[in-house]
């Protein structure tokens, strides 16, 4: 299940939803990412007051289904939850949440990891942030690039 | 076809999305680029440097050397930053 | 925090616990153990009834505790949570759950994996299943011994 | 010292934990699994494959040549199956 939308989420209903009747199911790995209240860009480590996420509508869930996908092949997946929020979000706020259900732990654990890795390198998502000196385009961190790389030399 | 801008390329051309006839000439994303270019202001400012730009042809992500036709769908964007 | 109990777990709880008010956690990565629905045992496929887990009380807590510490000591984390079921459980039920908070993505995924890596090989549970066939305690997972072995190559 | 047995141990020697005092000439956990098997009966079922059983030495994981004094606390399990 992929999402995109301004709703916050509750990860208790989401595992909820992947798991009841679902006894198959091993194990299941989540991230969730959050807003921090702090821009960690260029050196700066200014507190954040707001966050603003953008995103390219259609190629957004097409990409992510595209990442999906690639999961699927490379690990036996039985479940997996893409939400991703848009609009203004505050310090502390849920940003992302992966949620990958497997029969073994170590394919939840990869497969969450690989999707959490090119969402942040190839789904069109950008955050603006809101600091005491003005707001400001987020850039790429160069250690996301490097650890969407890692999956490649495997 | 259409063509998308978002984030700063968004702020800087002071559009978010526009219909244009593919021009004369042009037939790659370089060429397109080259053509916006030359309208001048917030779009020369946008892609004055095109390091910084990324772009997606019928929403994948291709490189500026991919040939485009009059049917295609076209966005610049910054590297993505989401998750 | 480590805890051994009888009674079930909230995911969406023992994530609001960690991340509510310490807004500089830029990911939590979250691994739940369900108790599956057949036995895998030597071939076997059978339709599991019942799971009872015993431990060894008092060690329990101090394996757990020592792998958190080797955990903090290998990557920068900023919360652990660790709870593990005892006592009868049916398919479906929830057995573990490993939650680790970061600032950095990688040091979440890889914290919570080294955790349940060490978790299986290392704490002091018992699981014995209940099939149509009888009562049977579960047997030492060659892959569970191996998974945990992949950290000390590095 | 007290000598706990869990999972199958426990139900092949009949009990969960006993206060014993260190036997003579006993002085590590190899020595006090060949006191315990002398029992005969479930004890001697329950270590009849050593390779099967798992020790804990004050609630370390331990090899079966660890030295013991009187005042330890030695446990006796299969290999662990949690989580």
């Amino acid at each position: 299940m992929i999402q995109v939308q301004a709703e916050d989420f509750d990860i208790g209903q989401e595992l909820k939803k992947i798991s009841s009747g679902n006894d198959g199911i091993g194990g299941v790995c989540s991230f969730i990412g959050l807003v921090r209240d702090f821009s960690g860009q260029q050196g700066e480590d200014k507190k954040i007051s707001s966050m603003t996420l953008e995103h390219y509508p259609g190629m957004t869930e097409k990409q992510l289904a595209k990442i999906e996908d690639a999961a699927r092949q490379r690990w036996e997946l039985s479940e997996v939850t893409i939400i991703h929020r848009i609009g203004r979000l505050a310090p502390g706020d849920q940003i992302v949440l992966v949620m990958v259900a497997a029969v073994h732990r170590n394919a939840a654990f990869d497969g969450a990891s690989f999707i959490m890795d090119f969402l942040k390198t190839q789904a069109p998502f950008w955050k603006k942030e809101e600091t005491g000196s003005g707001v400001k385009w987020v850039e790429e961190k160069s250690s996301d690039v490097g650890s969407a790389q890692r999956w490649e030399k495997k | 076809m259409k063509v998308l801008y978002f984030a700063w390329l968004k702020e800087k051309t002071g559009i978010g999305e526009e219909d244009i006839s593919l021009p004369e000439n042009v037939t790659d994303i370089e060429g397109l680029i080259g053509f916006l270019k030359n309208r001048g202001g917030g779009f020369e400012k946008a892609f004055s440097d095109t390091s910084l730009v990324r772009v997606a042809l019928n929403m994948e992500h291709v490189q500026v050397s991919a040939a485009i036709k009059d049917s295609d769908e076209i966005a610049f964007f910054p590297p993505v930053t989401g998750g």
